[in-house]
């Protein structure tokens, strides 16, 4: 990686070499051809953004994290236009970090004073991440040498070419985990529990209209936050309908009410449990829950 | 080239290769004009007594383990165990129901049980018999061995993942009630009796015929 | 078992075995009660220094042609396959970060895995699937596998060249961790000790859900 550190002085030299070595792919280039990548690799040698950006940031020669980001997003934009200029098609990637770092920059160069209230994270905390990425993009590399210099089996170093019996201890061990005991168990479980399934019976949905007068029947008793899981109705009997149908129309159903002003909901991730409860407009505010409808 | 580094790169040649080499084999590897013979012989000498020897056998040399150590060397090849789909899923069963008797076992799996499941889990020491059911008839009951934590690594039986993992590992969907339950096997039950010593001895295969009904 | 019988027989079983051996597989196949541990240790002396030395692979023991005599090590040599740059910089963020994503993975190199490089680790026996992390969408982790201690010659996963220092300087979170601050190298955060090998797995159980493989 070391013949590509110094873009992008080198670089139309860098791309007249690449050029000339497609002339006459050897097998290697031929298997970078095949990829995704080719385009990207074969053209300019770097893999995408941050590895130019770190081939940059190594120029200025200070520690990654107190490198000048905007000297970075100059000198990067001047990479992509001399890219352009040489007519190459550049990737996207390419082109959004250039936008984002022409961005980033000019929030970086406004006094802090004059910036407006923004609800975007910090110029310099976006600095400082990118320079994080960097740094650990550069901790990879190194890696890699530091893996690859060590002595490697069959390269540098050799096992019994010989061995005079396989030494193989006896084994008792059973090759499965508790993941594979968990899921034998819930599969023989779950056939017990569709047993008595009848795949002739119509599977009803619980319908909207239900889900509805249900849950407004079981409204005046939500005072506290409760689960959607809770406030849904269990399966009563085994041909009626799913659990899944009681989940799906009761969420419905609560969506509605909540859009009607009689209900509130919240949850506080994606993925998380939903909760609702009654609408609390008459309640006193302050009992720290939060009240977005 | 001086004679230990000549002497190390012979033993390691030989220690590489796939097969005796002879002295021209191991010397056409080296620089020319090295005393291959003379470091051969130092070679030898150096491993004389220890459990790896310098052997020369029909004008090629290789080191082999000692003769007096072959009996370390004898091999028996053993893989580990695959467990039949019915053993892990009878295994499952018995972990988390344990002390169950083969009827209830049979009832969860909504098939019958083939003698051989049970002495399979058995032979490899994964159950054992755990006592008497108080109940008419007074089935044996069979639970998990000690080894069988060592096997899945659980500390405990207590440790085994409950229905809370099992719906974080993706095992079971909306459509599984939510009252579904899974039991906890650590919590010892009474409802048993001590089996007989001799009972463990004996009962185990008979039991096996019986309880099929 | 005298300390030097002792010492011939693991030289020997070491000698003639075709992969690395534990400890406990050593002491599995010698008499009850022998020290071995001690014995490794000595043995490991003795070889220290020669063509063939006594290396420590995954917690395992190996003996090992010395890496300064590979040069003369021409006929057996196998070329290894080729990684691409791509490809190593994925092994290597694999290595230190896993269990890991696919998603952590483009996140640390900027650019998306192209559909080969996954395949090709996986084909070399370098990595495999740990688990499923617990986050939304479950997506599945990357680890290594043995075979890739083996073939880059470490003792275990914690020997990881530099991982220590990465993970002072919080290098080894997928994201800026909240209390990163630009390291004042003044004062050298070395005083941190690598976690232990224990410690790396129990995280890694809490983080991941059952290791499946």
């Amino acid at each position: 990686m070391s013949t590509r550190d110094t873009a992008p002085k080198g670089f139309e030299n860098d791309v007249l070499q690449r050029r000339l070595d497609f002339d006459g792919p050897g097998p290697e280039v031929a298997e970078e051809i095949a990829s995704d990548e080719a385009l990207i690799l074969d053209l300019d040698g770097y893999e995408g953004p941050l590895h130019v950006l770190l081939a940059l940031a190594r120029q200025q020669k200070v520690d990654l994290l107190k490198i000048s980001i905007t000297r970075l997003a100059e000198q990067y934009l001047t990479f992509i236009q001399e890219a352009r200029r040489l007519r190459f098609a550049l990737a996207a990637d390419y082109l959004v970090m250039a936008s984002w770092l022409a961005y980033l920059k000019s929030r970086l160069l406004l006094p802090k004073t004059e910036r407006k209230a923004t609800n975007e994270p910090a110029p310099e905390e976006l600095a400082l991440s990118l320079a994080y990425r960097l740094k650990k993009l550069e901790a990879m590399r190194k890696a890699v040498e530091a893996l690859t210099s060590r002595p490697q089996l069959r390269r540098d170093v050799f096992a019994r070419g010989d061995p005079e019996a396989r030494l193989i201890i006896p084994s008792s061990r059973i090759e499965a985990n508790v993941f594979d005991l968990m899921s034998a168990y819930v599969t023989q479980r779950r056939r017990e529990l569709e047993r008595h399934y009848d795949p002739t019976r119509r599977i009803e949905a619980y319908s909207l209209e239900d889900a509805r007068d249900n849950l407004r029947a079981q409204l005046p008793k939500l005072n506290n936050w409760t689960a959607l899981d809770e406030v849904a109705p269990q399966p009563r009997s085994a041909g009626g309908p799913r659990r899944v149908s009681y989940v799906a129309s009761t969420l419905s159903a609560s969506l509605e009410l909540a859009k009607e002003g009689h209900l509130q909901l919240q949850q506080l991730a994606t993925f998380e449990t939903l909760y609702m409860r009654k609408r609390q407009a008459l309640i006193n505010k302050s009992d720290g829950a939060s009240n977005d409808a | 080239m001086t004679p230990e580094t000549l002497e190390r790169a012979i033993e390691a040649l030989l220690f590489a290769a796939d097969g005796p080499l002879s002295a021209s084999e191991i010397a056409y590897r080296l620089p020319e004009g090295a005393e291959v013979g003379k470091a051969l012989a130092a070679l030898r000498a150096r491993y004389s007594g220890r459990g790896v020897s310098l052997e020369i056998i029909n004008d090629r040399w290789q080191f082999r383990t000692a003769p007096d150590l072959a009996y370390l060397m004898v091999e028996e090849r053993e893989e580990p165990r695959r467990l039949s789909k019915a053993a892990l899923e009878t295994l499952a069963i018995i972990a988390y129901h344990q002390p169950v008797t083969r009827a209830e076992i049979e009832s969860v799996r909504g098939v019958g049980l083939s003698r051989g499941t049970l002495d399979v889990l058995h032979e490899m020491n994964l159950i054992k018999l755990r006592g008497r059911r108080r109940t008419p008839g007074r089935p044996v009951t069979y639970g998990t061995t000690d080894y069988f934590l060592e096997q899945f690594s659980l500390p405990s039986l207590a440790d085994l993942p409950g229905a809370a993992e099992m719906r974080a590992a993706g095992l079971l969907d909306i459509n599984v009630p939510a009252d579904f339950m899974v039991p906890d096997p650590s919590n010892g039950q009474t409802t048993e009796d001590p089996l007989l010593l001799e009972e463990m001895e004996e009962t185990e295969f008979a039991q096996d015929f019986f309880e099929k009904d």
